[in-house]
């Protein structure tokens, strides 16, 4: 039997979901809508955490940002996990031939000895931040509130995870796969002078109980001066003095944090606006981390640059502050 | 037994006490081996009702659907209140029979056995 | 220098398991605060078996090749009006049932699994539950996208989200995941990345999946086939967590046994459901719900029993129950349906003599002697034009919420009933193993938010039915609910394929 | 005894590796279902990276594996030339 199928007739019933509807209106939707407003449960848990019975499972009072509609953090990218993971994959492939290219024609023969010692010494142990950004990240995508804010801080806590196995990579590139530099870097990690300032405040961090506070003190502040001083201005540095190969290995992060950086603007704009209260919180919070990271830096940005080097940073994160309504 | 919870005194909000149900209790009604019901029914109801109120208000509405409910010999009825023989009595008040919130009432009609002696 | 090659076990330590240090400026205790007041005993995380060792470069490759071939598909579906090759307008309602109750349980296993993926102090555990939390997220999204098209052109999948949180029986599905998301870290993973993923989950995303293909949905098993083979991670993990625990201190295994009972039981009174879509709600059958169980959970569930064995670890509490359950929860889930058709969010229908036959071979003990005689009578009555929809609000169970629908397996004619009394209070329960997990922790189950009982609180809008149903459910009364027969989704499928 | 198990999505690519199992375990019992393919065996199942290049005529790393995978059973063994599915009672 032939079944004829009229097409006049296959006109949808409706465009959307009926809460995509009430948002934007009865039109076609798109996947990043579909995949992320109001799909968080609000009402009706059932039961009080074992772990933290003065909440519900999902609460808004985790935090002292305060917000009328958490779904007002859009991501810019519109990231939900399929366009989020076809991008990584893009950059993956890139950093893969990256590193296969360097490793082919053993370009760490290349690189002087004393700037070897040097990436080792400075960039190696950064991998052990990504490490703490990727537990700071997951404990607001665990316990934030609305799909749209804590499905990016899980792909930005993956991301932490993936920055620190590159980072380790170039590690194992310089050491033949001996992973002494691995081991090398985290002694200074743990023992050298010059890392004691940040990995006390990234112990401090990972122990931040408000998870906004925990995403400003990581993403907004620590890496936004990590970003200027070290993946913008010591790689210059390292291009300038015969390590300019190693930018080749750094690439990932570079893009991963311009496309992160326009997501963190965001975040921190839309927060500001919505409130004098999440302001003032927001700049009491940077203000209180931003002292404890200029000093916990000081000493890192002097092995690699010069003190300079530290300011031009602070001022590179003052102007992305004031750019989204804050300290103004 | 207590729960572990992470800080001592972990005490949960009782979501349905009685208060709860603006001077109402629940009570529950089951016709035993009367499937076509899937389950007891429950019906939030004032603790003053006569039983009379229930015989003549509740239970047909509950079970009134079933072709034999209008075959039903009351008097041969068998009752369970919350696990024990009852003998409902139809002047006096749902309370003082010692129905209480989340009673559950049962009863068995010897000789109907469901549609067609299924037990449906 | 030639570099020596590295191979991926020493590879994953290497770049995973070496990235953690231990604290010397704060407690790890505060940065790690929930891993002990479950009583479990960690003595050496560095004994951690990694299941899989990937690195997030090949997840995310991997991974985007999935979604590639996934959404190839999914457009490809809604571009040629893919719902128009179901086999039956009847079968779309299993997947209002999935995106209304099991997609959103997708969210909450992204939720729980960033829980304990940020909770556990433990590099290892930690990394590969982040992966699944993503994975879950993944689950979520790609359901929503997959249902997207069955939406523009059926009722009933508007307010999936809405009504998740809210109607009667998606309290059940939802009160299993916050009941495992509120409890401590271990438990968790033995409630979800154990006993469901492990033996559970195969239930619902195998055989039924098969059935979505079998039925010419190529949507759902798109998103199924592709959502499972993370699963395979999943139950790895699962298999992982249990033999860490067990291998770690004796004490664990008394606190393992006794969840593993407690989840067990859940889960299965969960399936009642996905039971009753295999037999039920998919016109093109491919296996029984009672073959499945035997394939999925006696089969494989009972390998995996002897294989713990060694640690001191029996089957689950109740498993002779629950073997005998088998012949009847699909009957006893459908029956409730049918004749609380008026309140549900999709449609129901009397099974065809056909498929009433088929259910008498596939249970031949009990189709015939308990459930055939109901649908003899709902057919009587529908004649009558009396189509059976029953009054009044049932009794819900206080642990699993659903309503007392199962029987003695002693005496299937009779409900199975329970109660115990706590702080001056009656609870009532659908079965022993609900009865039991209650007692085991009173203090978190009087919580429990049970529909019938809020409707009666006044918390749910009405007093009528059909005002709750519209207006705290969000559903389209007449339209969404009531039987398929004259629905505007039966009516638009005759339409579409030329059918008077 | 007990089985283990592994299914698969019935693919192209899943056919190699289903011919590459055969190879490898040649007492495993396969099982054809809508869209999927089922293969069982006693107590321990082998994948080998080199059969499966072999059958496909290209490189194929182990944890490509993933993309076409449904379910399994056993205690799971992966390493860069094998995945190993076994119970060990």
């Amino acid at each position: 039997m032939t079944i004829e199928i009229k097409t006049a007739t296959l006109e949808p019933v409706r465009n959307t979901f009926a809460h995509i509807e009430r948002r934007f209106g009865d039109k076609p939707a798109t996947r990043y809508q579909e995949a992320t407003y109001d799909v968080a449960s609000e009402v009706n848990f059932h039961y009080r955490p074992l772990w933290q019975p003065e909440f519900e499972l999902n609460d808004t009072g985790r935090t002292a940002i305060v917000m009328e509609d958490w779904y007002a953090f859009k991501d810019p990218r519109q990231f939900y996990y399929g366009t989020y993971v076809q991008m990584r994959a893009k950059q993956q492939e890139v950093a893969e031939s990256n590193y296969s290219f360097f490793e082919k024609r053993d370009l760490a023969r290349l690189i002087p000895e004393e700037i070897q010692k040097k990436v080792i010494r400075l960039l190696i142990p950064l991998r052990h931040v990504e490490q703490a950004a990727n537990l700071n990240n997951v404990y607001g995508s665990s316990l934030g509130y609305g799909t749209a804010i804590t499905q990016a801080l899980l792909y930005n806590g993956m991301d932490r995870l993936g920055n620190a196995q590159y980072l380790s990579r170039i590690g194992l590139i310089l050491d033949g796969n001996s992973s002494d530099s691995l081991a090398e870097a985290k002694r200074y990690w743990m023992d050298d002078a010059i890392w004691q300032g940040v990995r006390a405040y990234c112990e401090a961090n990972i122990c931040v109980e408000d998870w906004f506070e925990s995403f400003v003190a990581q993403d907004v502040v620590l890496d936004a001066l990590i970003y200027e001083l070290v993946y913008l201005q010591f790689d210059q540095w390292l291009a300038d003095n015969g390590g300019q190969d190693i930018s080749m290995l750094t690439e990932f992060i570079q893009n991963w944090n311009k496309d992160t950086n326009r997501w963190v603007d965001s975040v921190v704009k839309v927060a500001a606006a919505e409130s004098d209260a999440n302001k003032q919180q927001l700049e009491q919070w940077i203000s209180h981390w931003k002292g404890k990271a200029v000093e916990a830096l000081a000493p890192l940005a002097d092995e690699m640059l010069d003190a300079e080097a530290l300011s031009n940073a602070v001022a590179a994160m003052d102007k992305r502050l004031n750019k989204a309504g804050l300290f103004k | 037994m207590p729960v572990f919870a992470l800080k001592p005194g972990y005490q949960g909000e009782r979501m349905d006490r009685v208060e709860n149900f603006g001077g109402n209790q629940i009570v529950y009604f089951g016709w035993d081996e009367h499937r076509m019901f899937c389950a007891a029914k429950a019906f939030p109801l004032p603790p003053s009702m006569p039983f009379s109120a229930v015989m003549e208000q509740i239970i047909p509405e509950a079970f009134g659907q079933h072709p034999e409910f209008s075959q039903i010999n009351w008097d041969s009825v068998e009752w369970m209140l919350n696990n024990e023989p009852f003998k409902p009595q139809l002047d006096v008040s749902l309370e003082a029979q010692g129905v209480d919130h989340k009673s559950l009432i049962r009863f068995k009609t010897p000789g109907l056995t469901g549609y067609n002696g299924l037990g449906v | 220098m030639a570099a020596k090659k590295l191979n991926i076990k020493d590879k994953y330590r290497l770049l995973t398991r070496d990235l953690d240090w231990d604290f010397s400026y704060e407690d790890p205790k505060k940065a790690f605060p929930y891993e002990e007041f479950e009583g479990i005993k960690i003595t050496d995380w560095n004994k951690w078996e990694d299941p899989f060792r990937l690195t997030m470069d090949s997840y995310w490759k991997y991974q985007a090749e999935k979604e590639k071939k996934l959404y190839a598909i999914l457009d490809a579906f809604s571009q040629n009006n893919g719902h128009l090759n179901v086999v039956d307008p009847r079968y779309v309602n299993a997947v209002k049932i999935f995106l209304t109750g099991v997609s959103p349980l997708e969210y909450q296993a992204y939720q729980g699994f960033a829980h304990v993926g940020r909770q556990f102090s433990g590099v290892g555990a930690r990394v590969a539950c982040q992966m699944q939390s993503l994975d879950e997220l993944r689950h979520v999204q790609t359901q929503i996208h997959a249902m997207s098209h069955y939406n523009k052109f059926f009722d009933g999948f508007q307010e999936f989200s809405h009504m998740h949180d809210r109607v009667w029986y998606l309290s059940v599905p939802r009160s299993f995941f916050t009941d495992a998301r509120s409890a401590g870290p271990f438990e968790f993973m033995i409630a979800i990345g154990f006993s469901f993923e492990y033996v559970l989950t195969n239930l619902l995303f195998v055989p039924f999946m098969s059935g979505a293909a079998h039925n010419g949905d190529m949507a759902t098993v798109t998103f199924g086939f592709s959502a499972q083979s993370d699963e395979a991670r999943h139950m790895t993990l699962g298999l992982e967590v249990i033999k860490f625990l067990l291998e770690q201190h004796e004490d664990n295994v008394p606190i393992v046994q006794k969840w593993i009972d407690k989840w067990f039981w859940r889960g299965t009174r969960l399936l009642t459901i996905v039971a009753m879509m295999m037999d039920y709600m998919l016109p093109n059958k491919v296996m029984s719900w009672k073959e499945a169980w035997e394939v999925y959970f006696e089969e494989a569930g009972g390998a995996l029993f002897k294989d713990l064995a060694r640690y001191g670890i029996t089957m689950p509490k109740y498993a002779d129950v629950i073997e005998k359950e088998k012949e009847h929860i699909s009957h006893q889930a459908w029956w409730t349906f049918y004749t609380h058709g008026h309140a549900a969010g999709f449609h129901t229908w009397i099974p065809s003599d056909q498929e009433l036959d088929w259910l008498s071979e596939k249970y031949p003990d009990t189709f015939d002697k308990y459930y055939r005689p109901m649908w003899e009578l709902a057919k009587e009555q529908e004649a009558k034009g009396e189509r059976f929809y029953t009054s009044g609000l049932p009794q819900l169970c206080q642990t699993c919420q659903i309503p007392m629908l199962f029987t003695e397996m002693d005496n299937p004619n009779q409900n199975s009933m329970r109660d115990t009394v706590f702080d001056g209070e009656r609870y009532h329960f659908c079965s022993d193993g609900c009865c039991d997990i209650f007692k085991d922790e009173p203090e978190k189950y009087v919580q429990a938010w049970l529909p019938v009982h809020q409707i009666f609180q006044g918390n749910c809008g009405g007093p009528d039915v059909g005002d709750i149903l519209s207006d705290y459910y969000r559903m389209n009364v007449g339209v969404d609910n009531m039987d398929i027969k004259d629905s505007p989704d039966e009516q638009r499928w005759n339409k579409w394929k030329g059918v008077a | 005894m007990s089985k283990v198990y592994i299914a698969l999505q019935d693919n192209d690519e899943s056919r190699y590796i289903v011919e590459a199992i055969e190879e490898s375990n040649p007492d495993a019992t396969v099982i054809h279902m809508p869209a999927m393919i089922r293969i069982e065996q006693e107590n321990r199942l082998v994948i080998e990276r080199k059969v499966v290049e072999e059958k496909m005529g290209r490189d194929w790393d182990v944890q490509e594996l993933h993309i076409n995978l449904i379910t399994l059973g056993g205690n799971v063994d992966e390493d860069d030339d094998q995945f190993v599915l076994e119970w060990k009672q």
